[in-house]
């Protein structure tokens, strides 16, 4: 067995050492208020300056892979609830392709308008919800957060009504979808859908031109195209940068060529960029909704071939991946035929992500960190598994 | 009726002597002075204790939320609540804190937003000390508050705390020039020092309006620096940095706990609400009614409701506004609000040496807001702020 | 573009370089490349380069542990049985090298298509677990090679900080082997049933707990 | 020009200020131990145990076949089988269980345990008021505990609870058809000991 290196120290580099006098190491986190969970961040600081950056994680690591290798295939569904919390449906979705994929499953199309619903519905909670955590990282005392949870609080309640949770919806099958929609939950989720667009313009005029905000994040946080491909980085962090890459473009997984909607492209990469394009994508999330509560048709909502219990896939491998809200999520499946699964290995984007922060933040501020921390939308179920 | 006016507008006065009128003579005038320092210690803690709860249920409304609503009617118990909470929690110093240090910073912190109030007249007749250098007094006193903060962050031995306190330094510092370069003009119009001479000058009245300085353009623009000064000297958001709760956690008094640390609160508080008072002194009028069919009020009224307009205020903005960052803070101060202020006394000078009527009023407009505009453009320009267009990839 | 047609054109480019396509025999059909560590980072380097490849963006890096199994066999033979000699039938039990597999999903986010899935092998699964890191490659590798090495042991040669990620500092195994022993030590729920509760009852008298 | 933004920022705050002053809508806290919102029919909080009839042990569904700790991912379940048996709620005789465990401080809600039952016998609960003074046992919920009525699972979820009520009615009229053809084709044979049938593995 190989032991573990040294443990890291970063040691302030003093005025002997070619330094400029005397550095301040400073760990924020894991206890630190917007660290977006137990992440840590060993910060060498030169005045307020940013000398040096070491992202530390793993506090809230469970092995996730581990657990899912005792488990069936369906036992590990509820627990991709607790990877992106914030996001379980698609987590849900990401896991139920990959396995589709490994047992060659189809799915009926109304399961398929029923996922891109919750999907998109998540995924504007989410930016909701990420917008207004990002704000309240620059220190607006939580009133866009306030409102954002106040339109996610009705997400969340149709989110309950069709699939029994607030969060851990556990609601995707393979082949389909766990439940079907309640009587009234379509025309209950297109009067709320109608209302979202008011929201979203309540939203933008709050801040999007808000000076100090401008001031805060033009600029801050620079993620080159280069970069930010080599490194991995998916999502709307990604597409900031200026890189068109959106999964549900590219691999047209479910039924995403059949909707009509344009994907926000930032120039600049910087933190405003990240924030705007989430900002954008939450309207077209709104287009794809619209028309697929107009457009779902019925029929069976999993395909009635697939079981719930003693489910053996063929032994292989499937990597499947979807674009969850905060980038590219993947699960690759290895089957040696078997109720459980021999390898389960989740491709989270929140780390993927994290990979550039610590070249965003050289020669930053303390107060730059922060934001930019919060741009880059982490959520540490996601991060340490 | 004339004379009952007058005797509600000065029965805290007639109170104070006919108590201390019980005395011999030779204690009277310090008996005079406690119970003036009683008054302002009570009247003053209790509003801040208003305060909270009106900041935290105003906030709560501008978030969609009620606030605190449980303790007692509509939640004004709360702070009573707050209070004992506060008492009854454990007291935590780091064993590597300066103990002595660390235990004086609050109290320093306390007193010294205190005595600030020695010359803010809350009324007509109603200022403890009547000094001829006041508004130097207040500043003077005022400068305690940064040693306070300093004493805390260092004695802490933090590192957040400390780096709270290398920014509060630097930001009350920054903003202590525009802060009292804006309230020269004041001082320059007033001919005097003193806050009570300040305030009688603008208990006049031209027919209903009144001739509080902010009425004029200098006084306008002064008013409005010297606000977002005392914004950034009381650490109210936008200007929060130095406790920036989201990047140095609590910034000075991360290490405080229980009551020390709800004494910092009333510190903070005490200040904010000293500058705002100071503010309304200079600027607004002091005690005096905004229209002379007003003036029936008392005049202690009048202050107050001044003061809790200019609460509702800084509870609204730290409701809407993110915080800036401490290089743009700097900025901001030394590159818009002093050449700001010093641009202003010059126009209070124009202002004073032409004759009156409307083209003194539209030269010292532009004087102020040709200035105004181009040195909020250079802010903007040399970072290139801007509202952006997006592209749509298909 | 098909694999086998990479394959030719990476042996081309690579001289030396052995490829093998391993075949996926599921319905995904994502059949995969095995390339040798010896040139692995020249492999990629021009997978990543080529001009009508450009597979730029690495997504996913995956271990695999492969114990070894116990493969049985039955051999007859010959043997004095009683004096006799006789022809018996014995089970001979012999043990194959395991070994650790790291698995990368290419996509090329210029030219969209993907993935081309890069497989790599250590030689067994205790000493020879050296493989180079892609690292330089494709920065993405970074934290998902750090937590290979620390979930699987798998050891990164060329990697900038290879420490462990998820684990602490001074952890001593490799969870996601198939082979790990969870320690019982652990701080323990008393569930109702199980051997968790069975052997933290040995650690400590619980309470609540039937 | 420097302050527009922020200006508009003040602005949105006001209205919601004011706003919520005026429309109820805005202000979506329920002030929760005296207003409740409705409960959701989906909703789910940990399960039960579903019993026909009065008697909560006689009428309990759970033939104890162990499918649900088998499929529970976080394992929470623990059941042990009896010996005897007595007549499940089609009227097929069963085993029942003697201890059905639920540690619902493990317990995850995922509802498989309830998607894999064959025998309608476990249900999710709504009840989320569950706060207890031991987290060991008073988490530690046992079959008393979890048996609650099928009066119970029809106040909660009724358009579910209907459904498994119809395939219960024909299921337990196929038995009694089936018990009745076998009493039939066998008069002779004594009716004290009903007839041994093969458990039941459809569905």
């Amino acid at each position: 067995m190989i032991a573990a290196t040294e443990p890291i120290r970063i040691l302030p580099k003093s005025r002997a050492d070619g330094g400029e006098g005397q550095f301040l190491e400073v760990s924020m986190g894991p206890q630190h208020p917007s660290t977006h969970g137990v992440f840590r961040m060993d910060v060498v600081l030169d005045g307020e300056r940013i000398v040096k950056l070491k992202p530390v994680f793993g506090y809230l690591h469970r092995n996730h892979e581990k657990i899912a290798e005792h488990e069936t295939y369906l036992g590990s569904m509820p627990y991709t609830d607790r990877l992106d919390y914030f996001c379980s449906l698609t987590n849900n979705w990401a896991y139920a392709l990959a396995v589709e994929k490994l047992a060659g499953i189809q799915v009926p199309e109304r399961a398929e308008y029923i996922r891109i619903i919750t999907a998109e519905l998540t995924r504007f909670q989410n930016h909701a919800a990420l917008i207004g955590f990002l704000t309240q990282d620059m220190g607006a005392s939580g009133t866009p957060l306030m409102y954002a949870f106040r339109e996610r609080e009705t997400i969340l309640d149709l989110f309950e009504s069709l699939t029994g949770a607030r969060m851990m919806c556990n609601y995707m099958r393979f082949g389909g979808c766990r439940v079907d929609l309640p009587a009234g939950w379509l025309d209950h989720a297109k009067k709320f859908v109608a209302t979202l667009p008011r929201f979203l313009d309540e939203f933008e005029r709050l801040l999007a031109s808000n000076e100090i905000l401008m001031a805060r994040t033009q600029g801050v946080g620079v993620l080159s195209k280069e970069l930010a491909v080599n490194a991995g980085v998916t999502g709307p962090v990604l597409r900031a940068s200026g890189v068109n890459y959106d999964v549900r473009k590219v691999d047209k997984y479910g039924i995403y060529d059949r909707f009509a909607f344009k994907i926000p492209m930032g120039e600049h990469g910087d933190t405003y960029d990240r924030y705007m394009v989430r900002l954008l994508e939450m309207r077209e999330s709104l287009n794809i909704l619209n028309q697929a509560l107009k457009d779902i048709p019925e029929g069976p909502i999993v395909d009635p071939k697939t079981r719930i219990r003693g489910f053996k896939p063929k032994p292989g491998e499937a990597y499947g991946r979807i674009e969850a809200p905060k980038g590219e999520l993947g699960f690759y499946l290895v089957s040696d035929g078997t109720s459980n699964p021999y390898r389960y290995r989740v491709r989270p984007p929140s780390l993927m992500n994290l990979t550039v922060l610590e070249q965003l933040c050289i020669g930053r501020n303390v107060a730059d960190v922060v934001v930019i921390l919060g741009s880059i939308d982490i959520v540490m179920g996601e991060v340490d598994r | 009726m004339h004379s009952a006016i007058q005797q509600a507008d000065q029965i805290f006065v007639a109170l104070q002597h006919r108590v201390a009128g019980y005395l011999p003579v030779k204690f009277q005038s310090i008996a005079d002075v406690i119970l003036s320092v009683i008054a302002i210690v009570l009247v003053f803690a209790f509003l801040f204790a208003v305060t909270t709860v009106l900041e935290r249920k105003g906030l709560g409304r501008i978030q969609n939320r009620y606030g605190p609503n449980r303790v007692g009617p509509a939640g004004f118990f709360q702070p009573l609540a707050d209070g004992v909470k506060s008492l009854t929690k454990e007291d935590l110093v780091p064993r590597a804190a300066d103990q002595a240090v660390h235990f004086m910073a609050p109290v320093l912190l306390v007193i010294a937003a205190f005595l600030a109030y020695a010359v803010l007249p809350v009324g007509r007749n109603m200022v403890l000390a009547d000094l001829n250098a006041g508004v130097l007094f207040f500043f003077a006193v005022g400068t305690l508050v940064e040693l306070a903060v300093f004493m805390a962050g260092w004695s802490s031995r933090n590192k957040y705390s400390l780096l709270g306190a290398m920014r509060a330094i630097a930001q009350m510092i920054s903003y202590e020039v525009p802060l009292v370069l804006a309230s020269i003009v004041v001082i320059m119009a007033a001919g005097s020092l003193s806050t009570v001479s300040i305030v009688n000058m603008q208990t006049g009245y031209s027919g209903i309006w009144p001739h509080w300085f902010v009425l004029t353009p200098w006084g306008f623009a002064g008013f409005n620096l010297f606000m977002i000064a005392a914004t950034a000297e009381s650490n109210r958001s936008p200007f929060d940095l130095p406790e920036g709760e989201s990047e140095i956690i609590a910034g000075y008094y991360i290490e405080y706990s229980g009551f020390k640390f709800a004494l910092f609160f009333l510190g903070e508080y005490l200040g904010m609400f000293a500058t705002s008072g100071l503010a309304i002194t200079l600027f607004l009028g002091g005690w005096a009614a905004p229209f002379s069919f007003l003036t029936w009020i008392p005049s202690y009224l009048w202050f107050f409701a001044k003061l809790l307009l200019m609460i509702a205020i800084f509870i609204w903005i730290r409701g809407t506004l993110p915080r800036l960052r401490m290089d743009q803070l700097m900025n901001f101060a030394w590159q818009f609000m002093l050449p700001m202020t010093l641009i202003n006394v010059f126009a209070a000078g124009v202002w004073h040496f032409m004759p009156g009527g409307v083209i003194r009023w539209l030269v010292c407009a532009v004087l102020l807001i040709v200035p105004a505009v181009l040195l909020s453009r250079g802010l903007k320009q040399g970072k290139k702020f801007e509202a952006r267009t997006y592209r749509f990839a298909e | 573009m098909t694999l086998e047609n990479i394959k030719s054109e990476v042996e081309a480019k690579v001289p030396g370089c052995a490829l093998e396509i391993v075949a996926n025999p599921s319905p995904s059909g994502q059949h995969s490349l095995r390339i040798d560590p010896a040139h692995a980072v020249a492999i990629a380097a021009f997978m990543r380069d080529a001009e009508h490849l450009r597979f730029d963006y690495c997504s996913n890096v995956t271990g695999i542990d492969w114990p070894g199994k116990e493969i049985s066999e039955k051999v007859k033979v010959k043997k004095l049985v009683d004096g006799v000699e006789q022809e018996v039938e014995e089970v001979r039990k012999s043990q194959t090298v395991g070994h650790l597999e790291v698995v990368y999903h290419l996509y090329s986010m210029e030219k969209k298509h993907g993935p081309v899935i890069l497989r790599m092998r250590t030689e067994d699964r205790a000493e020879k677990v050296h493989l180079p890191s892609l690292t330089s490659v494709w920065q993405s590798a970074d934290f998902q090679e750090r937590e290979i090495f620390d979930l699987y042991g798998v050891v990164f040669d060329g990697h900038p900080d290879l420490r462990r990620i998820l684990m602490w500092d001074g952890f001593k195994d490799h969870p996601m082997r198939k082979d790990y022993v969870e320690p019982d030590d652990y701080e323990y729920e008393p569930t109702a049933h199980d051997e968790v509760l069975e052997r933290a009852r040995q650690h400590r008298t619980v309470m609540g707990a039937q | 020009m420097f302050g527009e933004g922020i200006l508009k920022g003040l602005a949105e705050t006001a209205r919601n200020f004011l706003g919520s002053y005026v429309s109820k809508k805005r202000l979506t806290t329920v002030q929760y131990p005296e207003e409740r919102l409705p409960q959701i029919e989906a909703y789910r909080n940990f399960p039960f145990l579903v019993y026909d009839g009065e008697d909560w042990q006689q009428g309990l569904r759970c033939v104890s076949c162990f499918i649900c700790e088998k499929e529970c991912p976080p394992k929470c379940i623990f059941i042990e089988k009896s010996t005897d048996k007595k007549p499940d709620a089609v009227g097929k005789p069963q085993f029942y269980p003697t201890v059905f465990n639920i540690d619902v401080s493990v317990c995850m809600s995922c509802q498989i345990c309830v998607e894999v039952c064959p025998f309608d016998a476990i249900k999710m609960d709504t009840d989320f008021e569950l706060s207890t003074d031991n987290r060991f046992s008073g988490l530690l919920w046992d079959k008393k505990h979890l048996a609650k009525s099928n009066e119970h699972y029809h106040k909660i979820h009724p358009t579910e609870a209907a459904v498994v009520d119809a395939q219960l009615a024909a299921e337990r009229a196929k038995v009694a058809a089936k018990a009745k053809a076998a009493a039939e084709a066998k008069p002779a044979a004594a009716p004290a000991t009903p007839p041994p049938v093969p458990a039941a593995t459809e569905k």
